[in-house]
Protein backbone atom coordinates (compact mmCIF):
# COMPACT_ATOMS: atom_id res chain seq x y z
CA UNK A 1 0.00 0.00 0.00
CA UNK A 2 1.04 3.91 -0.41
CA UNK A 3 1.04 5.76 2.77
CA UNK A 4 1.98 9.39 3.64
CA UNK A 5 4.10 9.78 6.29
CA UNK A 6 5.04 12.55 9.05
CA UNK A 7 7.76 13.69 10.60
CA UNK A 8 7.92 16.09 13.75
CA UNK A 9 10.81 18.17 15.63
CA UNK A 10 13.99 16.34 16.06
CA UNK A 11 12.66 13.26 14.12
CA UNK A 12 12.46 15.51 10.93
CA UNK A 13 15.93 16.90 11.46
CA UNK A 14 17.26 12.92 11.64
CA UNK A 15 15.17 12.31 8.61
CA UNK A 16 16.26 15.35 6.66
CA UNK A 17 12.22 16.06 5.93
CA UNK A 18 8.55 16.58 6.80
CA UNK A 19 6.81 14.48 4.68
CA UNK A 20 7.39 11.96 2.51
CA UNK A 21 5.88 8.72 0.20
CA UNK A 22 6.48 5.19 1.60
CA UNK A 23 5.10 2.28 -0.61
CA UNK A 24 5.04 -0.58 2.05
CA UNK A 25 3.93 -3.49 3.53
CA UNK A 26 4.55 -2.84 7.17
CA UNK A 27 0.89 -4.45 8.95
CA UNK A 28 1.00 -1.93 11.91
CA UNK A 29 2.13 1.66 12.56
CA UNK A 30 4.66 -0.16 15.10
CA UNK A 31 6.24 -1.78 12.56
CA UNK A 32 5.99 0.96 10.09
CA UNK A 33 8.47 2.75 12.51
CA UNK A 34 11.03 0.06 12.48
CA UNK A 35 11.05 -0.15 8.60
CA UNK A 36 11.34 2.98 8.31
CA UNK A 37 14.11 3.28 11.35
CA UNK A 38 16.57 0.54 9.85
CA UNK A 39 16.42 2.49 6.25
CA UNK A 40 16.67 5.92 7.81
CA UNK A 41 18.97 5.53 11.52
CA UNK A 42 16.30 6.93 13.28
CA UNK A 43 17.35 6.49 16.71
CA UNK A 44 14.86 7.67 18.71
CA UNK A 45 12.75 5.00 20.67
CA UNK A 46 9.18 3.72 20.02
CA UNK A 47 8.42 3.91 23.61
CA UNK A 48 8.77 7.23 23.99
CA UNK A 49 7.14 8.46 20.65
CA UNK A 50 3.47 8.57 20.09
CA UNK A 51 1.95 7.97 16.74
CA UNK A 52 -1.19 9.24 14.87
CA UNK A 53 -3.26 8.28 11.41
CA UNK A 54 -5.33 10.40 9.74
CA UNK A 55 -4.79 12.70 12.22
CA UNK A 56 -5.80 10.30 14.90
CA UNK A 57 -4.02 8.98 17.76
CA UNK A 58 -3.79 5.68 17.73
CA UNK A 59 -2.05 2.88 19.50
CA UNK A 60 1.47 1.22 17.65
CA UNK A 61 -0.58 -1.76 16.69
CA UNK A 62 -3.21 0.22 14.51
CA UNK A 63 -3.39 -0.87 10.94
CA UNK A 64 -2.76 1.59 8.24
CA UNK A 65 -4.90 1.50 5.15
CA UNK A 66 -3.90 2.52 1.42
CA UNK A 67 -3.75 5.95 1.24
CA UNK A 68 -3.45 7.26 5.10
CA UNK A 69 -1.31 9.50 6.51
CA UNK A 70 0.77 8.33 9.34
CA UNK A 71 2.38 10.93 11.49
CA UNK A 72 5.61 10.24 14.19
CA UNK A 73 5.46 12.36 16.78
CA UNK A 74 8.22 12.54 19.04
CA UNK A 75 8.18 13.62 23.11
CA UNK A 76 6.11 16.48 23.37
CA UNK A 77 6.92 19.55 25.19
CA UNK A 78 4.34 22.19 24.82
CA UNK A 79 3.14 24.39 26.91
CA UNK B 1 -11.40 25.56 21.89
CA UNK B 2 -7.59 25.22 20.79
CA UNK B 3 -6.18 28.25 19.19
CA UNK B 4 -3.05 27.40 17.33
CA UNK B 5 -1.50 30.99 15.80
CA UNK B 6 1.60 32.06 14.73
CA UNK B 7 0.92 35.64 15.59
CA UNK B 8 1.29 37.29 19.61
CA UNK B 9 -1.76 35.88 21.65
CA UNK B 10 -4.32 38.64 22.97
CA UNK B 11 -5.04 37.49 26.32
CA UNK B 12 -7.49 40.19 26.71
CA UNK B 13 -9.77 39.03 23.23
CA UNK B 14 -9.68 35.49 24.91
CA UNK B 15 -10.69 36.86 28.21
CA UNK B 16 -13.85 38.23 26.67
CA UNK B 17 -14.84 34.88 25.62
CA UNK B 18 -15.22 33.32 28.82
CA UNK B 19 -18.48 35.46 30.53
CA UNK B 20 -21.44 33.76 31.93
CA UNK B 21 -23.53 35.40 34.73
CA UNK B 22 -23.32 31.86 36.19
CA UNK B 23 -19.33 32.59 36.55
CA UNK B 24 -17.83 32.99 40.26
CA UNK B 25 -14.24 32.15 38.95
CA UNK B 26 -11.96 32.58 36.40
CA UNK B 27 -8.90 31.22 36.91
CA UNK B 28 -6.02 31.92 33.49
CA UNK B 29 -2.94 30.63 33.13
CA UNK B 30 -0.09 32.04 31.33
CA UNK B 31 3.35 30.57 29.82
CA UNK B 32 6.15 32.71 29.00
CA UNK B 33 9.60 32.17 27.63
CA UNK B 34 12.27 32.63 30.79
CA UNK B 35 15.67 33.60 29.93
CA UNK B 36 17.44 30.74 31.73
CA UNK B 37 16.13 27.36 31.65
CA UNK B 38 18.12 24.16 33.10
CA UNK B 39 20.94 26.89 34.27
CA UNK B 40 21.73 27.89 30.53
CA UNK B 41 21.08 31.49 28.77
CA UNK B 42 18.05 31.30 26.47
CA UNK B 43 18.20 34.16 23.26
CA UNK B 44 14.75 32.20 21.62
CA UNK B 45 12.38 29.51 21.79
CA UNK B 46 10.81 27.74 18.36
CA UNK B 47 7.55 25.99 18.73
CA UNK B 48 7.04 23.62 15.90
CA UNK B 49 3.08 22.02 15.67
CA UNK B 50 1.92 19.07 14.22
CA UNK B 51 -1.22 18.95 11.95
CA UNK B 52 -3.86 22.02 13.43
CA UNK B 53 -6.72 18.84 13.20
CA UNK B 54 -4.31 16.36 15.16
CA UNK B 55 -3.20 18.90 17.70
CA UNK B 56 -7.59 20.12 18.36
CA UNK B 57 -8.49 16.29 18.51
CA UNK B 58 -6.19 16.04 21.27
CA UNK B 59 -6.75 19.02 22.97
CA UNK B 60 -10.98 17.99 22.60
CA UNK B 61 -9.64 15.06 24.45
CA UNK B 62 -8.14 16.73 27.06
CA UNK B 63 -11.53 19.29 27.47
CA UNK B 64 -13.72 16.46 27.10
CA UNK B 65 -11.73 14.47 30.35
CA UNK B 66 -11.70 18.40 32.08
CA UNK B 67 -15.39 18.68 31.82
CA UNK B 68 -16.04 15.04 33.38
CA UNK B 69 -13.87 15.82 36.61
CA UNK B 70 -14.77 19.08 36.88
CA UNK B 71 -17.71 21.33 37.26
CA UNK B 72 -16.80 23.84 34.49
CA UNK B 73 -18.71 26.46 32.86
CA UNK B 74 -16.34 26.68 29.48
CA UNK B 75 -13.09 27.13 28.84
CA UNK B 76 -10.35 28.26 26.09
CA UNK B 77 -6.65 27.67 25.16
CA UNK B 78 -4.57 29.48 22.70
CA UNK B 79 -1.04 27.93 21.93
CA UNK B 80 1.56 29.75 19.85
CA UNK B 81 3.81 28.07 16.95
CA UNK B 82 7.29 29.64 15.70
CA UNK B 83 9.65 31.67 17.21
CA UNK B 84 9.83 33.40 20.49
CA UNK B 85 11.74 35.75 22.62
CA UNK B 86 12.34 36.17 26.21
CA UNK B 87 9.17 37.23 27.98
CA UNK B 88 6.56 35.99 24.95
CA UNK B 89 3.39 34.38 25.83
CA UNK B 90 3.61 30.90 24.76
CA UNK B 91 0.53 29.45 25.79
CA UNK B 92 -2.67 30.80 27.49
CA UNK B 93 -5.53 29.20 29.35
CA UNK B 94 -8.14 29.93 30.57
CA UNK B 95 -11.31 28.54 32.42
CA UNK B 96 -14.68 30.08 34.06
CA UNK B 97 -16.75 28.15 36.47
CA UNK B 98 -19.20 28.94 39.17
CA UNK B 99 -16.49 28.06 42.01
CA UNK B 100 -13.06 28.92 42.34
CA UNK B 101 -12.16 25.23 43.36
CA UNK B 102 -13.29 23.81 39.84
CA UNK B 103 -11.29 26.60 38.03
CA UNK B 104 -7.74 25.93 39.19
CA UNK B 105 -7.86 22.31 39.20
CA UNK B 106 -9.41 22.24 35.68
CA UNK B 107 -6.57 25.05 34.89
CA UNK B 108 -3.71 22.90 35.83
CA UNK B 109 -5.10 19.99 34.82
CA UNK B 110 -5.17 21.28 31.05
CA UNK B 111 -1.70 22.51 31.70
CA UNK B 112 -0.05 19.31 33.30
CA UNK B 113 -1.88 17.31 30.44
CA UNK B 114 -0.89 19.37 27.42
CA UNK B 115 2.39 19.78 28.12
CA UNK B 116 2.42 15.69 27.88
CA UNK B 117 -0.15 15.72 25.14
CA UNK B 118 -0.61 18.16 22.59
CA UNK B 119 1.70 17.34 19.47
CA UNK B 120 3.87 20.86 19.87
CA UNK B 121 7.77 20.94 20.20
CA UNK B 122 10.25 23.15 21.79
CA UNK B 123 13.79 24.07 20.53
CA UNK B 124 15.44 26.05 22.65
CA UNK B 125 18.02 28.53 21.62
CA UNK B 126 20.96 29.52 23.76
CA UNK B 127 23.16 32.11 23.70
CA UNK B 128 26.62 30.09 23.08
CA UNK B 129 24.67 29.92 19.59
CA UNK B 130 23.57 26.03 20.51
CA UNK B 131 20.09 24.59 20.27
CA UNK B 132 18.35 21.40 21.73
CA UNK B 133 14.92 20.24 21.18
CA UNK B 134 13.18 19.95 24.79
CA UNK B 135 11.30 16.97 26.30
CA UNK B 136 8.73 17.82 28.79
CA UNK B 137 9.07 20.29 31.22
CA UNK B 138 12.99 20.52 30.24
CA UNK C 1 -0.08 45.22 47.00
CA UNK C 2 -3.47 45.28 47.69
CA UNK C 3 -5.60 47.95 45.63
CA UNK C 4 -9.08 48.65 47.42
CA UNK C 5 -11.09 50.45 44.67
CA UNK C 6 -14.44 51.78 44.19
CA UNK C 7 -13.79 51.88 40.34
CA UNK C 8 -14.24 48.82 38.32
CA UNK C 9 -10.87 46.90 38.62
CA UNK C 10 -8.83 46.69 35.05
CA UNK C 11 -7.35 43.47 34.57
CA UNK C 12 -4.69 44.57 32.16
CA UNK C 13 -3.20 47.30 33.98
CA UNK C 14 -2.50 44.81 37.14
CA UNK C 15 -1.35 42.19 34.49
CA UNK C 16 1.15 44.65 32.84
CA UNK C 17 2.61 45.30 36.47
CA UNK C 18 3.58 41.74 36.71
CA UNK C 19 6.16 41.52 34.76
CA UNK C 20 9.89 39.29 34.76
CA UNK C 21 12.47 38.14 32.36
CA UNK C 22 12.59 35.18 34.82
CA UNK C 23 8.97 34.47 35.03
CA UNK C 24 7.79 31.35 33.19
CA UNK C 25 4.41 31.05 34.38
CA UNK C 26 1.43 33.93 35.56
CA UNK C 27 -1.62 32.58 37.53
CA UNK C 28 -4.62 34.65 37.71
CA UNK C 29 -7.86 34.42 39.58
CA UNK C 30 -10.56 36.79 38.81
CA UNK C 31 -13.69 36.43 40.96
CA UNK C 32 -16.97 37.59 39.53
CA UNK C 33 -20.90 38.21 40.83
CA UNK C 34 -22.95 34.98 39.94
CA UNK C 35 -26.57 35.44 39.19
CA UNK C 36 -27.52 33.13 41.38
CA UNK C 37 -26.19 32.29 44.97
CA UNK C 38 -27.41 29.76 47.61
CA UNK C 39 -30.51 29.09 45.14
CA UNK C 40 -31.52 33.23 45.36
CA UNK C 41 -31.21 35.12 42.44
CA UNK C 42 -28.86 38.17 43.14
CA UNK C 43 -29.30 41.29 41.83
CA UNK C 44 -26.49 43.27 43.29
CA UNK C 45 -23.74 43.14 46.14
CA UNK C 46 -22.51 45.87 48.39
CA UNK C 47 -18.62 45.09 49.24
CA UNK C 48 -17.97 47.66 52.75
CA UNK C 49 -14.05 47.36 53.60
CA UNK C 50 -12.33 48.14 56.85
CA UNK C 51 -10.01 51.22 57.23
CA UNK C 52 -7.70 50.71 54.09
CA UNK C 53 -4.64 50.17 56.60
CA UNK C 54 -6.09 47.31 58.07
CA UNK C 55 -6.68 45.85 54.96
CA UNK C 56 -3.50 46.47 53.69
CA UNK C 57 -1.73 45.39 56.57
CA UNK C 58 -3.63 42.29 57.02
CA UNK C 59 -2.86 41.55 52.83
CA UNK C 60 0.92 42.69 53.66
CA UNK C 61 0.83 39.38 56.36
CA UNK C 62 -0.62 37.27 53.77
CA UNK C 63 1.44 38.32 51.29
CA UNK C 64 4.73 37.70 53.42
CA UNK C 65 3.41 33.99 54.17
CA UNK C 66 2.77 33.31 50.25
CA UNK C 67 6.60 34.15 49.90
CA UNK C 68 8.02 32.02 52.70
CA UNK C 69 6.03 29.10 51.03
CA UNK C 70 5.71 29.15 47.22
CA UNK C 71 8.78 30.23 45.38
CA UNK C 72 7.24 32.82 43.45
CA UNK C 73 8.73 36.41 41.83
CA UNK C 74 5.87 38.95 42.20
CA UNK C 75 1.91 39.07 43.14
CA UNK C 76 -0.69 41.63 42.72
CA UNK C 77 -3.91 41.94 44.15
CA UNK C 78 -6.71 44.29 44.08
CA UNK C 79 -10.41 44.04 45.71
CA UNK C 80 -13.90 46.25 44.74
CA UNK C 81 -15.46 48.21 47.25
CA UNK C 82 -19.39 49.99 46.85
CA UNK C 83 -21.96 48.21 45.10
CA UNK C 84 -21.63 45.55 42.21
CA UNK C 85 -23.89 44.11 39.78
CA UNK C 86 -24.23 40.61 38.40
CA UNK C 87 -21.03 39.49 36.37
CA UNK C 88 -18.90 42.67 38.09
CA UNK C 89 -15.62 41.66 38.88
CA UNK C 90 -14.84 41.94 42.85
CA UNK C 91 -11.43 40.58 43.22
CA UNK C 92 -8.42 40.19 41.18
CA UNK C 93 -5.22 38.25 42.12
CA UNK C 94 -1.91 37.78 39.90
CA UNK C 95 0.75 35.39 40.85
CA UNK C 96 4.27 35.63 38.76
CA UNK C 97 6.70 32.37 39.31
CA UNK C 98 9.58 30.56 37.43
CA UNK C 99 7.55 27.30 37.60
CA UNK C 100 3.89 27.03 37.39
CA UNK C 101 3.15 24.92 40.54
CA UNK C 102 4.17 27.69 42.98
CA UNK C 103 2.28 30.13 40.63
CA UNK C 104 -0.98 28.01 41.26
CA UNK C 105 -0.57 27.34 44.85
CA UNK C 106 0.28 30.68 45.37
CA UNK C 107 -2.71 31.83 44.03
CA UNK C 108 -5.12 29.60 45.68
CA UNK C 109 -3.27 30.39 48.97
CA UNK C 110 -4.24 34.12 48.60
CA UNK C 111 -7.70 33.73 47.98
CA UNK C 112 -8.51 31.33 50.54
CA UNK C 113 -6.47 33.07 53.42
CA UNK C 114 -7.81 36.58 51.75
CA UNK C 115 -11.62 35.08 52.16
CA UNK C 116 -11.25 35.03 55.69
CA UNK C 117 -8.78 37.04 56.71
CA UNK C 118 -8.96 40.47 54.82
CA UNK C 119 -11.57 43.11 57.04
CA UNK C 120 -14.21 43.27 53.93
CA UNK C 121 -17.49 42.24 54.31
CA UNK C 122 -20.26 41.57 51.68
CA UNK C 123 -24.10 42.18 51.15
CA UNK C 124 -26.30 40.45 48.96
CA UNK C 125 -29.20 41.99 47.48
CA UNK C 126 -31.85 39.94 46.04
CA UNK C 127 -35.04 39.58 43.61
CA UNK C 128 -37.70 39.52 46.24
CA UNK C 129 -36.11 42.91 47.78
CA UNK C 130 -34.09 41.04 50.63
CA UNK C 131 -31.39 41.53 51.58
CA UNK C 132 -28.26 39.31 53.40
CA UNK C 133 -24.58 39.50 55.05
CA UNK C 134 -23.09 37.02 53.83
CA UNK C 135 -20.20 35.01 55.88
CA UNK C 136 -17.35 33.30 54.38
CA UNK C 137 -18.42 31.60 50.80
CA UNK C 138 -21.86 32.24 51.87
CA UNK D 1 -10.01 56.57 79.29
CA UNK D 2 -11.43 57.35 75.58
CA UNK D 3 -11.44 55.39 72.56
CA UNK D 4 -13.25 55.73 68.80
CA UNK D 5 -14.59 52.63 68.46
CA UNK D 6 -15.66 51.50 65.01
CA UNK D 7 -17.88 49.01 63.55
CA UNK D 8 -18.39 47.55 60.24
CA UNK D 9 -21.06 45.46 58.35
CA UNK D 10 -23.73 43.68 60.44
CA UNK D 11 -22.46 45.17 63.60
CA UNK D 12 -22.18 48.08 62.21
CA UNK D 13 -26.68 48.04 60.94
CA UNK D 14 -27.29 46.80 64.41
CA UNK D 15 -25.33 49.51 66.26
CA UNK D 16 -26.51 51.89 64.09
CA UNK D 17 -23.62 54.24 63.84
CA UNK D 18 -20.27 53.49 62.06
CA UNK D 19 -17.74 54.86 64.92
CA UNK D 20 -18.06 56.62 68.32
CA UNK D 21 -16.08 58.14 71.33
CA UNK D 22 -16.28 56.41 73.88
CA UNK D 23 -15.69 56.72 77.77
CA UNK D 24 -14.35 53.19 79.55
CA UNK D 25 -12.59 51.62 82.15
CA UNK D 26 -12.48 48.11 79.93
CA UNK D 27 -8.92 46.25 80.42
CA UNK D 28 -9.11 44.42 77.31
CA UNK D 29 -10.17 44.83 74.24
CA UNK D 30 -12.70 41.53 74.95
CA UNK D 31 -14.36 43.40 78.12
CA UNK D 32 -14.80 46.77 75.77
CA UNK D 33 -16.93 44.71 73.62
CA UNK D 34 -18.88 42.80 76.23
CA UNK D 35 -19.26 46.24 78.05
CA UNK D 36 -20.63 47.70 74.95
CA UNK D 37 -22.82 44.76 73.77
CA UNK D 38 -24.70 44.90 76.75
CA UNK D 39 -25.25 48.63 76.21
CA UNK D 40 -26.66 48.51 72.99
CA UNK D 41 -27.92 45.05 72.42
CA UNK D 42 -25.36 43.78 69.86
CA UNK D 43 -25.79 39.86 69.42
CA UNK D 44 -23.14 38.62 67.88
CA UNK D 45 -20.59 36.20 69.47
CA UNK D 46 -17.17 37.46 70.32
CA UNK D 47 -15.67 34.20 69.36
CA UNK D 48 -16.91 35.08 65.63
CA UNK D 49 -15.23 38.12 65.40
CA UNK D 50 -11.71 39.56 65.15
CA UNK D 51 -10.73 43.19 66.83
CA UNK D 52 -8.34 46.05 65.57
CA UNK D 53 -6.59 48.25 67.34
CA UNK D 54 -5.42 51.39 65.59
CA UNK D 55 -5.14 49.41 62.05
CA UNK D 56 -3.27 46.27 63.31
CA UNK D 57 -5.26 42.82 64.10
CA UNK D 58 -4.87 42.13 67.94
CA UNK D 59 -6.10 38.89 70.24
CA UNK D 60 -9.14 39.82 72.14
CA UNK D 61 -6.94 40.16 75.82
CA UNK D 62 -5.04 43.07 74.21
CA UNK D 63 -5.39 46.55 76.58
CA UNK D 64 -6.03 50.05 74.44
CA UNK D 65 -4.76 52.90 75.85
CA UNK D 66 -6.13 56.35 75.77
CA UNK D 67 -6.43 57.79 72.82
CA UNK D 68 -7.17 54.10 70.50
CA UNK D 69 -9.31 53.44 67.95
CA UNK D 70 -10.66 49.78 68.01
CA UNK D 71 -12.26 48.35 65.17
CA UNK D 72 -14.95 45.49 65.58
CA UNK D 73 -14.71 42.95 62.96
CA UNK D 74 -17.68 41.05 62.00
CA UNK D 75 -17.21 37.43 60.01
CA UNK D 76 -15.72 38.52 56.81
CA UNK D 77 -16.57 37.77 53.46
CA UNK D 78 -14.28 39.24 50.86
CA UNK D 79 -13.83 37.91 47.75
Amino acid sequence: MNLSVSYYAMLREQRGLSNEAVETDAATAGDLYVELAREHGLTLKQEHMRVSINNRMVNWDEQPNDGDTVAFLPPMSGG
Amino acid sequence: MLQLTNSPIDPAALRQQLVDTSSGALVTFEGTVRDINNRRDVTSLEYEAAEPELAENEFAAIAEEVRRRFQIIDLRCAHRTGTLKVGDLAVWIGVIAEHRADAFDACRYIIDELKHRLPIWKKEHYADGTSKWLMVDG
